[in-house]
């Protein structure tokens, strides 16, 4: 087998001088009604052409030849080179969480840049250095703010990822907490009167901005009702590129979020990469690991593995978090991305996607039957009413070599006949236009309505 | 002072600072295409009290300086591809390019999850077929590739535990979990509502039958063994103690990470098994990352399959996968959509590779090159359970502590003859242990020059213990000051003066 | 002594042996897929004695080791990747990575070069675009990209001189050639069938005319002129070089190993060469790679386009591109198929990426860093042509060999300051020469750290030259014995015990 | 610009501190009438995406969806994956040729393994460190025989490589040498009585073993009637996976090829890499690089380049040769495939080529009117004579999505309606077996003929 390093002289040669006559007394500690008799019944060995010919052949059944309007926690965003070249460097990739930080510097630096960037995207004073993704990064967040404000009830705001919510229930189930949610208003936004009165002695409220029909919340008003309350505010950021040109959630006592976007493929849903960052008082309630600068014995600077005493493996049960392995080789991937596009990039990305969007919602709202009900700013990604049932209308996108968004029937049953789509910097104004005429096939009965739809869409300039 | 030291230096580089110290305003690492529809004001569009006008103190640098700077950071790192890497618990195995090669094509690293299943077969085929693989490989009869590590597979473990024992009346209150198992496992116990009841080793290391017929009463939903256990010793007892569980209204689950002194070896479903988890960042091959992502599948017992989390994927009676949501007796999830997938793909290309005989002589060549550790060194560190090992070998630095030196210590100083070291502190019941897996990854020539290397400290302790405790020697930085550390943590970089001098 | 010296130490790694070294029997780092066709008796079908049982002394490796060994001794490498590079002559400039991406798609890394045209119209685009634009960077009519490397354009430059002038009548004898120049020129010249006649640089360290006139009598050929030349001067004078030249019925050759002070500012063709070549691995970005591949392109005046090395590549009228090799006068072939293809591409790219703004900010940008150089450095180290620069400056020992230091020694402590070194010894018109050639790749903080660090060195000098004698400290080995190597060369490992002690 | 690592502050301190007042002036030198006026007619700038458009757009105008059956000096054998993840590690591809050996031990070890490999497979005693491509070497190896033998005549067999021929013309051209060639036998091998009268007072014959049709000479009958002529022999391999079933040509003087083969891509003929190996008392007329081990100031075992008085640098026009940058990322590529090949993937791989090539040879000689004229043995490359006119065939081929060999006319006149069929590793025996249909279509008429064919050639076993 090509990868293994021993000869059979040299396996001989080791059996004896361990003192053993053969393998299977190597096996003698395990009882012989528990040894397997047969061979495995697996595939292989296969050669490396015969691999790569399996997973190609994987791959041909696949969206690849698709231009893709998903978005929903997930974003197709371009990488660049350079990214997958640095991380493909044997000595990050093949190396362990940083235990030893004499051979560690490395990944430990690169961490503490990584905290640094997400604070500062952020507005919070302090991060961690990744946990497994958004959706456990928002429950983690939670159960941080269960432990200090020592209340047990959490709101939810109805538009925060629907898989995110699920987690959540999933992981609070057995901590006897009760989970409400709050409803959207007609613009999409979070309905602040249900809020004043659902949050009074809640633990906190989560919202997602941009939240999951893409409106984009005023946090600020928001952290005012929920502050009043003595709960906390955790804002969940599943598209941080919008952070780029979006006013960061600093009122918000935790920041919780997905940073697949900054160069983590898409990879049918992972692995990504959660990044979670609070206010500086709560610091030592963060789960995950936390890179901290200090100096070595000759006064140089260096980094460590800090706060162990939070962690499962010095606190067991009493641990902030069970977690242990993290997504470090995808917080250096972020880390990568967002040296490249610096300060000038992230922005001019950011404002490519707006704009892309928003072209595309113009577009769109201008085909009879077709509307944009939300009304509320958004950044690359919009509610869409299709002139005919929605179904039907992603078949005929489809046709077009175009995945046509998200049917949001799924999570949102009010909302039948609504897609999510987003659209990013790698969807180009041809495929926009090319979506439009599947829409305008649809859309030329019932002019009435479409009037109706555009007064109700108008976007709203803040300024205007 | 001990046998000189044989090393390779690498030329120096330049100190490097932090990416945000190596701004200057104006440069980028991208240019971006024309763009190709009118461009919107973001301030019109989102309104003053939405927009921000930039990120203060966000990098500014050219494509080449990121290059040079993560590259210069990646030589300060120590990785499998550098050299051994005896990481006890840890599994450092190869990491084969094959598998990077096949995770980043176009379609597996492309697909959206919410792509329709028509257009997603080739994913979800992967998913189904490692999950088969995984299944025959354990002897279960369903798993789910939803876990994102070790410890989200042990929560899911346990909260199906907790669900099955729910359905059929009560969850109960305890999970005993013996007190060499990893900190994840009470950890992972308390998340899923249960108290852990602690359950003493025996003098063998491993679980005594009395002790746990004493603490196995009927308020307690389950055991976490860990098999072959951090000693690296396998539970000889297990079918016995799985069916004393189960006799008392139990579940057995068992902690898989050490699966790599298994695999086409023994089944844990043969032992009694109910729930277990795997790590595919240890025993199949997908590379750490410098701590992650990792992956960590659960397998079950048929009866268990209901409380798998949601999706499943199935396979209609057409041969055509798809996602099934409606499962209602799930735990439900944990974690958006259906786990680390790209890990998924690489332990599928591992198995390939493989086949069932690779797989087997591989096992093989790990629990050999532990015991062949364990036979070298055994005269000079002390065995604290002093028996044939399985995948790994623990020993104590009880002799080394006489002089002053302990386990951390003599990792250090293993540094400077450029190892890494071992697992060091871990497990608990072991003062001072030295946790040795080499994994079938290190050839003799290596581990002998380990051996060396282990044997010499040995002797520079007994000649000059003061030498070790000042080591590494040889690093980039020596002994950073972690209770300073820990004192007023610095977790971020803030314009201005560093708080450190950059390292000279 | 000097500055503390800033640098990073990255962690040690072990000694390494040769790979044959490592060797064990009956290990290979590759299996194969099972035969699909019937296996043949290779003794049988080949007979006896055309039979060979296996190649003795070959590796016997697994795939780990492969990686484990080449990983270690890329890190005992230095790289524009780790560093500064400022090896005059050289333009270590940065090597993008998206080239390197470009160059691995399928098509233009696995296209054969004898596919049919009808086949290969991407590749013939790529030959043709790049051509056309190295074309209109140069002025030239006409390119052809068939040459290696820039010492095999030299020679297909000379070659088509001489197949000029020979249908003109009379191929005649020389080629001058200034002091000056690289050694490839006149090693170039050689092979033509060309004698060579010095040509002796004036005070400004450039072409003296009346020199010139003196020797360029009616028996030359031509003049082969680098401009810059080798000093980093640019020749002022070079039209009417080139004008005298003509006048006596010569043609001019240019060496454009220094177009990286030109592109995009002015151009060859306008100076009155009359064929050159250019270096893809140093102008145009294409990766070194420890020693080549690189690729010598050249480019000629119009009534010289007949002479280019067949094939060359064409557009049909209908936009097809085609190759054509019915081409009477050409020199005929220096190499099979059409050169080094796989360079071509890459350095499309680069253009592309620059564009024409780029390219010529590039060219400033390499100019002004070494006028930066220069102007921090002239006040310790002697500058023997005092005057600015174009893309290197060249300073001399002179003061430090009074102390009894070289500018190898210099070059050599400048390793422990974490710099690759510039180019020693060259130009020969030079004595102790050190020639610095930044790139427009090189930031002014890095800059600062180099000038910095030649300025302490220089320091070291005066206060303790033995000490800088002995450098470097820091490599993994230090001061090679270059005599005991070449006399009695060991080139090739054989069985048994080394020759030498591996390192420790 | 991405790339520019110099902010404009920083350009503008430089400029202030260079004493220069604007960058005009640094270009002063340059008199204004040779200044380029207008910019340069070119594309760009492009960013990242479009260019891997532009190239995408360029690849898909290619013979990727093709199986070949070329070679004629460029074979097609699976990369594995570990080698370009090793040759792009930045400390390989970006360094410059090893002239500070203290930091360039990477590049000169690997390079003197090279040296070894080489030196093994052709039973050479030295190898350098690469030439450019294998007709650049083949020439060089010319020109060493010449400086050796001080004679001026040069005996090519008609079966070398005819571009490496070509090349060699060019560069003596002008040396006043003059070249003769030797035709071949009716088996495709070197005709011996021809030799016998044109190699004396020869400087060198030059063969090539698998020669250009295939055919694998026999060099230790050659070599004796070279020797008694008192001229050296050369031999040229533009396949060197034969050696690992061949017999090594030690009896020659000289051995010049090509490594391509040893995973360097085919990429449209080139980067590739040449190799030269030699007896030992020749050493000191090799041209190119060679890597020598010696020791260092505490006696440890390292490598430097060696002796540079051979070369263009030191000797400039009495230099051996005017190579400088030769092909070490190529070389190292070799190295490294080489490395994980291994003695017995080295020879499998050979087997196989072995036995894919005869079945192939074998089921189209089978064929009505189709025939496999040259009798004696070959490794992976064959001739075959064709049924109907070969641009016939080779067009029914493309419709099989299969290049189907050189047509052997383009150089040997008298072959017309032959291919040189290659047949590695990648080709299937299902793509062998279409191939094979295609030729059976064109062949059923003519039987007679096709049983002559049958009988010309059956496979000439030595040992039978
Ligand atoms: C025995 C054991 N159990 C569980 C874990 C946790 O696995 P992970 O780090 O993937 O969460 C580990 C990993 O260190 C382990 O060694
Ligand atoms: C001025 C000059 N001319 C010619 C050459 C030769 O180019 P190459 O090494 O590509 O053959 C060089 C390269 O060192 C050079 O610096």
């Amino acid at each position: 087998m090509r990868y293994l390093p021993n000869s059979p002289t040299e396996r001989a040669a080791m059996l004896e001088a361990a003192g053993h006559k053969s393998i299977d007394e190597l096996f003698a500690q395990i009882p012989e009604n528990l040894k397997l008799r047969a061979p495995l019944n697996l595939p292989g060995p296969l050669s490396e052409p015969e691999i790569l010919e399996f997973f190609r052949q994987a791959a041909s059944q696949s969206a690849k030849d698709y231009v893709s309007l998903l978005g929903a926690g997930a974003y197709s965003h371009y990488r660049p080179v350079a990214v997958d070249a640095l991380i493909s460097r044997g000595e990050f990739f093949t190396a362990y969480t940083p235990y030893q930080a004499e051979i560690a510097q490395g990944t430990l630096q690169a961490m503490f840049e990584f905290q640094t960037l997400i604070a500062q995207l952020t507005g919070m004073d302090v991060a961690n250095a990744s946990l497994y993704d958004g959706s456990t990064a928002t429950t983690e967040a939670v159960l941080m703010a269960l432990r200090i404000t020592r209340r047990n009830r959490v709101v939810l705001a109805r538009t925060l990822h629907p898989e995110y919510r699920q987690v959540l229930e999933t992981y609070v189930r057995h901590q006897d907490v009760d989970v409400v949610g709050i409803p959207y208003q007609p613009s999409g936004l979070l309905d602040l009167g249900a809020l004043e009165s659902s949050v009074k002695d809640a633990a906190a409220l989560v919202i997602q901005s941009p939240n999951f029909l893409g409106a984009i919340e005023s946090v600020h008003e928001i952290s005012e009702i929920v502050h009043r309350a003595g709960a906390l505010l955790i804002v969940t950021v599943t598209e941080p590129l919008s952070l780029g040109i979006l006013r960061p959630p600093a009122e918000a006592d935790i920041v919780a979020g997905e940073a697949q976007s900054f160069g983590v493929p898409v990879a049918f849903g992972g692995p990504y990469v959660g990044f979670l960052a609070s206010k500086e008082k709560f610091l030592r309630q963060l789960p995950g690991r936390l890179i901290g600068e200090t100096r070595d014995a000759e006064g140089r600077r260096g980094y460590v593995l800090t706060l162990a005493t939070r962690e499962q493996h010095i606190r067991r049960e009493k641990a902030t978090s069970n977690i242990c392995t993290n997504q470090s080789l995808c917080a250096l991937t972020a880390t990568i991305y967002l040296s490249l596009l610096g300060k000038k990039g992230l922005k001019a990305l950011a404002e490519h996607n707006l704009a892309k969007a928003h072209y595309a919602a113009g577009q769109l709202r201008a085909i009879p039957g077709t509307a944009t009900p939300f009304a509320a700013p958004h950044f690359n990604e919009f509610v869409v009413k299709t002139p005919v049932d929605a179904e039907v209308l992603l078949a005929a996108l489809r046709e077009e070599k175009i995945i046509g968004g998200l049917n949001l029937e799924k999570f949102f049953p009010e909302l039948k006949n609504h897609l999510l789509i987003c659209v990013t910097e790698t969807v180009s104004k041809a495929t926009i236009d090319r979506m439009t005429e599947v829409f305008r096939r649809f859309g030329t009965k019932s002019d009435s309505q479409s009037t109706a739809a555009r007064l109700s869409t108008a976007p709203v300039g803040r300024n205007s | 002072m001990g046998n000189p030291i044989r090393q390779a230096r690498p030329h120096v580089t330049r100190n490097e600072d932090l990416i945000f110290e190596r701004t200057s305003p104006g440069k980028s690492g991208v240019d971006l295409p024309p763009l190709d529809v009118p461009a919107v004001s973001a301030e019109d569009v989102l309104g003053a009290d939405l927009y921000r006008a930039d990120v203060d103190g966000f990098p500014e640098v050219s494509e080449l300086e990121v290059i040079r700077h993560y590259t210069r950071l990646s030589t300060w790192n120590y990785g499998v591809d550098t050299g051994l890497y005896p990481l006890g618990s840890c599994t450092m195995k190869y990491n084969p390019r094959i598998n990077e090669t096949v995770a980043r094509l176009d379609g597996p690293a492309t697909d959206h999850p919410y792509a329709p299943a028509s257009l997603a077969q080739g994913c979800l085929k992967i998913l189904a077929e490692t999950a088969r693989c995984l299944a025959e490989i354990t002897g279960m009869d369903a798993v789910s590739l939803q876990p994102a590590a070790g410890a989200q597979g042990e929560l899911t473990g346990i909260l199906i535990i907790r669900a099955c024992l729910a359905e059929r009346g009560d969850p109960r209150k305890f999970i005993l979990i013996p007190d060499s198992a990893h900190g994840t496992n009470p950890a992972s116990a308390t998340i899923s509502g249960y108290e852990v009841r602690n359950l003493k080793s025996n003098a063998r290391g491993c679980v005594d039958l009395a002790e746990l017929d004493r603490v196995m009463t009927d308020d307690v939903a389950g055991l976490m063994l860990t098999n072959p256990n951090t000693l690296g010793i396998f539970e000889t007892q297990i079918r016995e103690i799985a069916d004393r569980v189960h006799a008392k209204g139990g579940l057995v689950y068992m902690d898989g990470a050490n699966m790599n002194a298994l695999v086409g070896v023994a089944r844990p479903a043969d032992f009694g098994v109910d729930v277990m988890h795997l790590n595919l960042h240890k025993t199949f091959s997908t590379p750490h990352g410098g701590g992650g992502p990792g992956s960590g599948p659960v397998a079950v017992k048929k009866f268990l399959e209901p409380y798998l989390p949601t999706p499943t994927v199935e396979q209609t009676s057409e041969g055509a996968y798809r996602l099934n949501y409606n499962r209602p007796k799930s735990i439900g999830r944990v974690r958006a959509f259906y786990g680390n997938f790209g890990m998924a793909v690489r332990a599928l290309a591992y198995i390939l590779a493989n086949g069932p005989a690779g797989l087997r002589q591989t096992t093989e060549d790990a629990v050999l090159n532990a015991n062949y550790v364990l036979s070298q060194l055994k005269d000079v560190y002390d065995l604290p359970y002093d028996q044939p090992c399985m995948h790994e070998c623990v020993f104590s630095d009880r002799r080394q502590a006489a002089r002053g030196v302990r386990t951390g210590d003599i990792a250090k100083r293993l540094i400077d003859y450029g190892f890494h070291p071992y697992t060091t502190a871990f497990p608990l019941i072991v003062p001072g242990a030295l946790m040795i897996e080499p994994t079938e990854s290190a050839c003799k020539p290596e581990l002998d020059q380990f051996i060396e290397a282990l044997r010499s400290i040995a002797e520079e302790i007994e000649q000059d213990p003061e030498f070790v405790l000042k080591a590494p020697y040889t690093t980039r930085v020596r002994r950073l000051d972690e209770a300073h550390a820990a004192r007023k943590p610095v977790l971020r970089w803030r314009p201005g003066k560093p708080l450190e001098q950059p390292s000279r």
